[in-house]
């Protein structure tokens, strides 16, 4: 029964610490600037302004499903990953199957943009894949190495081994090196602004969502606020050992975020090949000390 | 003698163009008035000969009074420094005709393009003379002087009236209470 | 231009209260408006604080703000990316070239009134508004959006003849591929 | 016994085409038929597995004999299965008048010889039926335009892995007097490793050619699609996996699982290792090549030599959840590959073209074929709902926990690579606009439409219980005495590290679901068409292009370039140059006078002569 509950709750959890985030994200990158930014609360005006639109378009049924693909891929990938109080999932898949079902929002985001016939998307798409042929390299990295130290590839044993004695079994501190490969990572996985060339406005007009309007910007502003808080947890869990409460993992998704936007706060953006490059050699480099450093 | 450039060039143009009459406008400035029919020629010559590779501009002139166009040639010297100006009229019917300089200089095609746009004057030979300012205008010619603009905006476009009533409550408002 | 106060639903209400505080601008950068922008979002006088953040494409956007004069063949395209908007959608005119032709009222090619072609919720006065008057302007489209009032997009679906008929005697014919009366029952705004 | 109606069924095929050589409407559906008996045949072969027949050719002591083993019945079923499924789309897809008379003769032979390898239980049988296969194939792969110089190029590497495959024959013939593989299993356990060594080089250096293992792969992708489409996807799916089955004949029946670790060239390296390595290059390197190609076609056959990878790299992991994951992979590979490429040549049967750059947009005229492509290729990229997902899964999870980072890093990286090159197929055939001249096309015909509806359930289906597939590999791996992987209905069983595709499954279709709820809480939406559409106010009319296919991975390319030394194709131009000078010095003996040739022939009489004294 309880895990019914759970089921039902945790997304809405999900969700709103997720608003949350990305409500602090426009205030922290607007006090940077010296300005107020808007209210903690934005993304629910945002949100609600976009799901009441009265007159909402698309490009053909592909471009319906990929929305309810977008949002379902992302439920899928939050119920496997284990949450202070929740681990039912958990133990049907390991970090591997996160990995591939991470992937099926994007994808089924990637077909909605083809059918809507629009070159800006297209050219958002290509960039946002080379973007991930570009940070998953290190993520993959770090994260075979964290499973090969542990022996496992579970994120949930993952995690419980991290929380044995402390701090001083957390991944970061165990092997530091995979822990900034992984961080880097973060911050292109998240579309943080170095790595922001897949959305850029002023280039390919948003990319991706140049066809979105009304309902379907609104699902994804959803699927944006369960997205933040997945992938930070992913990496919480990985390499910061989990969390035994709901209140130590929300610190600790503050202050990861924090860390990914000051970059983002402060940084131009890279062209897609610079990314790229900058991708494969700097995080690669510490990944590959981290499992050689495994290994030996 | 201080011209000493300018007066060499007019010199050379005297010797191929006889009729043509040249002036010294000023230091670095050249007027050359020529007769429309050798205006390719000329423009060959400058070009090919007298090392005048750069046409800055080709501008036209609505003399309405006398009842002519009249179409200004910029050229251009980099070595010798002069700016010669030949100047040729033309007759100010509906659709003057006139021969077209774009196959000497590739610019030209868009100088005539615009000159045939805002005046109507047509240049042979360059067949890319549709309009690409005024896409949806299909009245005459608007810089014509006959043209006058404010006329045709009034009768065209609706204003807005100047002191609706509306508007005068706001002010009456305004006035009570300062 | 008596406002027909809609008889609201609460829930209608409480939308507007929610829908009021987020608002995304796409500017349509002509004349000499746009410069005014950047000062009004950047730290001094921070538009962001009301919600409101410039976005790039007409589908997105809720607020189509035109910056200054319009000539007839940018008309054309300014109509077909206020079409492309989602309902609800409002016209804000900047400056004085929207509301009477501004400077350039005696030109052959410029537009003299703007809500003849595209109904505008607010103008703004001022041969280029600053800052203040652009924030003011819209708290005062907050304000009306609050009380409902802010319907010139429904202007734009019941008489759409009218609009199409001043347009086409300027533009002459031309298709945006969007049917406005369709839209107006299937979407039944009228 | 089915076995024999099995192996016949193929030459009734051949005397058919051979009859109804000219009149191919016939021709068509008799074949179809015979095929489908085959098919018939070999899903009930089940029951009779562990028969074998022998027959003894006459004019010498050698026999030829089969068996049926599972691995064996596990083949048959892929073989008879995409067979049956290429003839059937073959049938609609060749319009009569340029049908070629001879494809069903040769697809006859190929078949039999396919069946035959996979029978074999000896040596000489096997390199028999070997050398039928790869010589059909050519003249299979010899179908359509252009396809003269690619076969070629098939048949000069498939004739050098039978000559390897004949050297290693004669070696085991003489060293151990027998053919028979369980004979030679005992006779090598004694034997010493450098012989052991150097039969495995030989036997899967030459099995390697035929399944295209990376230094030995540039005949795949131009040979294979060349040919008409429905020829392609049948050579993709099947034909080069017939190699994948002699190394694992050869690795786990002849060599077997106890002496292969003895097989340790220095310390930590082992013949198993290098192999995994080699496969890890071939994952990698034809992925990001299929990255560039332009032609759907090549692009999907380079992926077939990537693939081929994966299942070279399970099998060299060595534990049951990896050799499990290898064989796996084939059946996966096969089934969605060839759903893949059945979908292009529906599109290929419309518009006329595979050509990348100028399709698009047809998902409004062709939504089956897309549904199609859209299951093949996220089954292609590994992602979870499709079987693509399971194999690659117990690939990984072995050479994690097995401390393999390196061969596990390339895999991973050779995912990304498909997950780029497979969204730009989809993207460029059905996303995008459609451009104006595809305006009144209309579906695939049904025919058409079978294989891929079939091929997409068994895709689905496998993806969700791959248990079906599992247990199957489960008796055939202690068929062959290896340790069994421990399965369950819908993946891998708890002791080894829980994965449920139902479970991943269901909770989709439960996220899809609440999805759905969300979508209806916004108003009515309405479909627009394709121009009209946000392009910074301009009014899009069908002249103006307004697409993005060309060069979809310029950055990429920048990036790459610099590595693409194209080291293959060197090499093969600098083997062909050397023969050409070589073979032009050598003509100039013949120099066509008289006199020259009275000369060589005293030369040589006079060289006799001072041989035989010194004899005598």
């Amino acid at each position: 029964m309880s895990t019914i509950l759970w089921i039902v709750f945790y997304p809405i959890i999900a969700f709103i610490i997720g608003l949350f985030m990305l409500g602090y994200a426009r205030k922290f990158t607007a006090r940077v600037q010296r300005r107020y930014g808007p209210p903690w609360h934005q993304l629910i005006f945002d949100i609600v302004k976009l799901m009441s639109k009265k007159t909402n378009i698309s490009h053909g049924y592909m471009h319906d499903i990929a929305i309810m693909m977008l949002l379902g891929g992302t439920l899928l990938t939050l119920l496997f990953i284990p949450v202070p109080g929740f681990h039912y999932f958990a133990q049907y898949g390991d970090m591997l199957v996160i990995m591939y079902i991470i992937l099926i929002p994007s994808l089924g985001m990637a077909l909605g943009v083809g059918e809507t016939a629009n070159p800006n998307g297209s050219i958002g798409i290509s960039r946002a894949l080379m973007m991930l042929a570009g940070y998953d390299v290190a993520f993959a990295l770090s994260f075979i190495g964290m499973a090969m130290l542990n022996h496992t590839t579970s994120m949930y044993q993952l995690m419980l081994i991290q929380q044995q004695h402390g701090i001083s079994s957390w991944g970061i501190v165990v092997n530091p090196f995979l822990g900034i490969a992984a961080l880097i990572a973060l911050q292109g996985m998240m579309g943080e602004k170095p790595f922001e060339v897949f959305i850029a406005p002023h280039e390919i007009a948003t990319g991706p969502m140049v066809e979105m309007g009304g309902k379907y910007l609104g699902i994804m502003m959803i699927q944006h606020c369960i997205g933040v808080f997945l992938e930070i947890t992913i990496f919480i869990n990985l390499f910061l050992g989990g969390a035994k409460n709901w209140i130590e993992l929300i610190v600790k998704l503050f202050v990861v975020f924090t860390v990914l936007l000051s970059v983002n706060a402060v940084f131009g953006r890279f062209r897609t090949d610079d990314a790229v490059r900058f991708m494969w050699k700097i995080p690669v480099a510490f990944a590959i000390i981290g499992l050689l450093i495994v290994i030996l | 003698m201080e011209y000493k450039t300018e007066n060499e060039i007019i010199k050379e143009i005297k010797k191929v163009f006889k009729q043509a009459k040249c002036s010294i406008k000023k230091e670095r400035r050249i007027e050359v008035i020529l007769n429309k029919r050798n205006i390719m020629e000329f423009a060959l010559r400058m070009q090919k000969n007298w090392d005048f590779p750069h046409l800055s501009a080709i501008s036209c002139v609505d003399w309405i009074d006398e009842k002519q166009f009249e179409l200004v040639y910029h050229f251009w010297s980099y070595n010798k420094k002069v700016l010669v100006s030949a100047k040729i009229r033309i007759p100010r019917e509906k659709e003057p005709h006139t021969d077209s300089i774009a196959s000497l200089w590739q610019p030209a095609k868009f100088f005539e393009r615009d000159i045939h746009e805002m005046f109507g004057v047509v240049f042979d030979g360059n067949n890319e003379l549709e309009k690409y300012i005024l896409t949806d205008w299909d009245g005459p010619p608007p810089m014509r002087k006959d043209f006058i603009t404010r006329e045709f905006a009034l009768n065209f476009y609706s204003y807005r009236e100047y002191n609706p009533e509306w508007l005068q409550e706001i002010i009456k408002q305004g006035d009570k209470n300062d | 231009m008596e406002e027909k106060l809609t008889q609201r639903s609460v829930w209608e209400k409480i939308l507007n209260k929610l829908r009021k505080r987020s608002l995304w601008m796409l500017h349509y950068c002509t004349g000499c408006g746009a410069i005014e922008l950047p000062p009004t979002m950047t730290a001094r006088f921070d538009m962001e604080r009301f919600g409101i953040t410039p976005m790039v494409t007409p589908r997105q956007a809720d607020i189509l703000l035109i910056t200054g004069y319009l000539s007839a063949k940018t008309l054309k395209r300014v109509i077909l990316t206020y079409e492309q908007m989602q309902a609800p959608k409002w016209v804000v005119g900047f400056g004085s070239c929207t509301i009477n032709g501004g400077m350039y009222w005696n030109s052959y090619a410029t537009i003299k009134k703007l809500d003849r072609y595209v109904p505008v919720e607010i103008y703004i006065a001022g041969c280029m508004p600053r800052p203040e008057a652009i924030i003011n302007s819209f708290n005062v489209l907050i304000q009306r959006i609050d009380e409902g009032k802010a319907n010139s997009w429904k202007d734009y679906y019941e008489n759409y003849d009218y609009y199409k008929k001043n347009q086409e005697a300027v533009l002459g014919k031309f298709d945006t591929l969007v049917d406005i009366k369709d839209d107006a029952k299937k979407f039944n705004i009228v | 016994m089915y076995l024999k109606t099995i192996l016949l069924l193929p030459a009734i095929t051949f005397l058919i085409s051979l009859l109804f050589y000219k009149t191919e409407s016939v021709k068509k559906y008799l074949n179809l038929i015979v095929y489908g008996i085959l098919f018939y045949y070999g899903i009930i072969l089940y029951k009779q597995i562990g028969t074998n027949f022998g027959y003894n050719l006459n004019f010498s002591s050698l026999s030829v004999n089969f068996n049926v083993t599972y691995l064996g019945y596990f083949f048959t079923l892929m073989i008879t299965g995409l067979t049956f499924l290429t003839v059937l789309f073959y049938l609609k897809f060749m319009k009569d008048e340029n049908a070629p008379r001879d494809f069903y003769i040769w697809l006859a032979i190929k078949t039999f010889g396919m069946l035959g390898v996979v029978f074999a239980s000896d040596l000489f049988t096997f390199f028999l039926m070997w050398e039928v296969m790869s010589w059909s194939t050519y003249f299979v792969m010899r179908k359509g335009e252009n396809t003269q110089e690619s076969s070629f190029k098939y048949l000069i590497y498939a004739v050098s892995s039978g000559m390897l495959l004949l050297v290693g024959l004669t070696i085991t013939y003489n060293t151990f007097g027998t053919f028979d593989f369980a004979q030679i299993h005992n006779a090598l356990s004694g034997a010493s490793v450098s012989l052991l060594f150097l039969l495995a080089v030989i036997f899967i250096g030459s099995f390697a050619i035929e399944s295209a293992v990376f230094p030995l792969h540039s005949w795949l992708p131009d040979s294979y699609s060349n040919t008409f489409s429905p020829i392609t996807s049948y050579l993709t799916g099947i034909s080069t996996r017939i190699g994948v089955f002699a190394i694992i004949i050869f690795l786990f029946n002849i060599i077997g699982m106890e002496n292969i670790n003895k097989l340790v060239i220095f310390k930590g390296i082992s013949l198993m290792y290098i192999l995994g390595l080699i496969s890890a290059i071939t994952i990698i390197i034809p992925t990001f090549t299929a990255l560039e190609q332009y032609d759907a076609k090549k692009l999907v056959t380079w992926h077939g030599i990537g693939q081929g990878g994966y299942m070279i790299l399970g099998l060299a992991s060595g534990t049951a959840l990896g050799i499990a994951g290898g064989i796996f992979h084939i059946v996966n590979h096969l089934t969605y590959v060839s759903l893949i490429l059945f979908s292009v040549a529906a599109v290929e049967y419309r518009t006329g073209t595979t050509n990348l750059n100028k399709l698009g947009g047809l998902i409004k005229k062709m939504p089956i074929e897309f549904l199609g492509l859209l299951i093949g290729i996220i089954a292609l990229a590994g992602i979870p709902p499709m079987n693509g997902f399971v194999s690659k899964w117990m690939i990984y999870k072995t050479l994690i926990l097995t401390g393999h980072p390196i061969l596990a890093i390339a895999a991973v990286i050779g995912t990304l690579g498909t997950i780029l090159s497979v969204y730009k197929l989809i993207h460029n055939i059905f996303l995008g606009q459609l451009p104006p001249e595809y305006n009144n096309i209309k579906e695939a015909p049904f025919i058409l439409q079978i294989p891929i509806i079939v091929l997409m359930i068994v895709v689905y289906v496998l993806g969700v219980y791959p248990g079906i597939a599992l247990s199957l590999i489960a008796k055939i791996q202690s068929a062959l005495n290896l340790p069994a992987v421990n399965y369950t209905l819908h993946g891998v069983s708890k002791e080894v590290g829980e994965l449920n595709m139902n479970v991943i499954n269901l909770v989709f279709l439960g996220g899809i679901i609440v999805a759905y709820l969300i979508y209806l809480l916004g108003n009515k939406r309405r479909h627009v068409s394709q121009y009209n559409n946000y392009a910074a106010g301009h009014f899009l009319t069908e002249k103006t292009k307004y697409n993005f296919n060309y060069k979809f991975y310029a950055a990429l390319d920048h990036v790459i370039s610099p590595w693409k030394k194209r080291i293959i194709e060197r090499t093969e131009k600098a083997i062909i140059s050397f023969t050409e000078n070589f073979g032009e010095y050598f003509r100039r003996i013949y120099t066509g006078n008289l006199n020259t040739y009275t000369m060589y022939i005293l030369t040589a009489f006079v060289i006799s002569i001072i041989i035989l004294k010194e004899l005598l």
